[in-house]
């Protein structure tokens, strides 16, 4: 299950997708990415998600494609948002089930590190003192993307 | 024709979401970006700090990819999303 | 925050709690541990978990003093939970905060790992033929802890 | 007196959750083991097999650490909680 949404999702929904009548999964894990205070060193209020419609969801769902062929996964559910996001607020969901943690733990950091690099989405920022910008991509973020290629 | 998309900071720096450019001046995706950097300064600047990354019908592609006819060609810096 | 409980626990409330008022930390994993129909080639309806008492909470401490050590964290909330438990119930929570995705995942893991291999917790296991066994302790368990050591 | 607890499958092959062993019986934690080995069968075979872990005063040991009077000493088997 993959989504690209403007509107926030909820996290017990979620889990509840993942668990119900489901008895061969042992482990879940969950990732949310949320808005937070300080970026780059800039304290941030808010920030807007642009992205490719076309081609986003072809990337994520060639992303968890991957991850299902590396690793032994039960359910994989993945929704980013796009638009405008205030402090705190919900950006990324990954859960993933399998019967092994081990196996739901590689496969969640695989699909964030693939998605951090690969997939067509950018985020602009705006500050407490009311400028804008666009986030620069995180040298950090291609060193883990790099451990899986 | 090749559709031309831009996007995020590509997209302001340029004032342009996209346009359209003869195949015959875009054999290749080097090319394309050949043409589009004689636009005029800004466009110049955009695509020669090396950073700029294009997709050909929504798949990565590296400057010596071919196009065709009527293929989408996408141009955005490196993405920030998750 | 620590728990060993009988009762269930409610992923929701947890997330909630993980989040509430908390603009700093960018990333929170979780991890849910469940009872799964099939373990080391034996179908499973239920598990009784027993404990030390006197030991446990101290241990879970320990551990997550050592996570907290070794990564920058923000909240983390653990809980085991012991008694009988039947199918598709959960068993084990474990959620970490962080700015960083890559401190909330290694910690996640490292919590569990370390959990499996050092918190006094045993399960015995009913089958659907109405035997009862104790779990073996699991090599992949072993290995998968001593990464961190 | 040393207090000794056993858990798990270690309590059901010793058929008993726990016991009271002097502590002249029991200088450290391998007398100790020795000692009960000595109680009967279940016993020596519920120590021989070298799985079974040791904590005192529920920090984990080996088998060389030295025991004092009133300690509370748990042997059981390798965890599986998780």
């Amino acid at each position: 299950m993959i989504k690209v949404q403007e509107s926030d999702f909820c996290v017990a929904e979620e889990y509840a997708a993942m668990t119900r009548g489901n008895t061969k999964a042992g482990a879940v894990v969950f990732f949310v990415g949320l808005v937070r205070d300080f970026n780059q060193n800039k304290k941030v209020n808010a920030l807007t998600l642009e992205h490719y419609p076309a081609m986003t969801e072809q990337v994520l769902q060639d992303i968890v494609q991957q991850a299902r062929s590396r690793w032994s996964l039960d359910r994989v559910r993945l929704i980013h948002r796009v638009g405008r996001l205030t402090l705190n607020e919900q950006i990324v969901f990954v859960a993933v089930s399998s019967q092994h943690r081990e196996d739901a733990f590689a496969a969640a950091q695989f699909l964030m590190d693939i998605l951090k690099t690969q997939a067509p989405f950018w985020k602009k920022e705006e500050t407490e003192k009311g400028d804008e910008h666009w986030v620069d991509a995180n040298n950090k973020d291609t060193i883990s993307a790099q451990r899986w290629l | 024709m090749i559709r031309v998309l831009f996007f995020a900071q590509l997209r302001e720096t340029l004032g342009s979401a996209g346009t359209e450019v003869p195949h015959d001046e875009s054999a290749t995706v080097a090319d394309l970006k050949a043409f589009l950097m004689s636009k005029g300064d800004s466009w110049q600047q955009a695509f020669s700090n090396g950073k700029v990354l294009c997709a050909v019908n929504q798949t990565m592609v590296q400057d010596d990819e071919k196009l065709c006819d009527s293929d989408e060609v996408a141009f955005f810096p490196p993405v920030t999303g998750g």
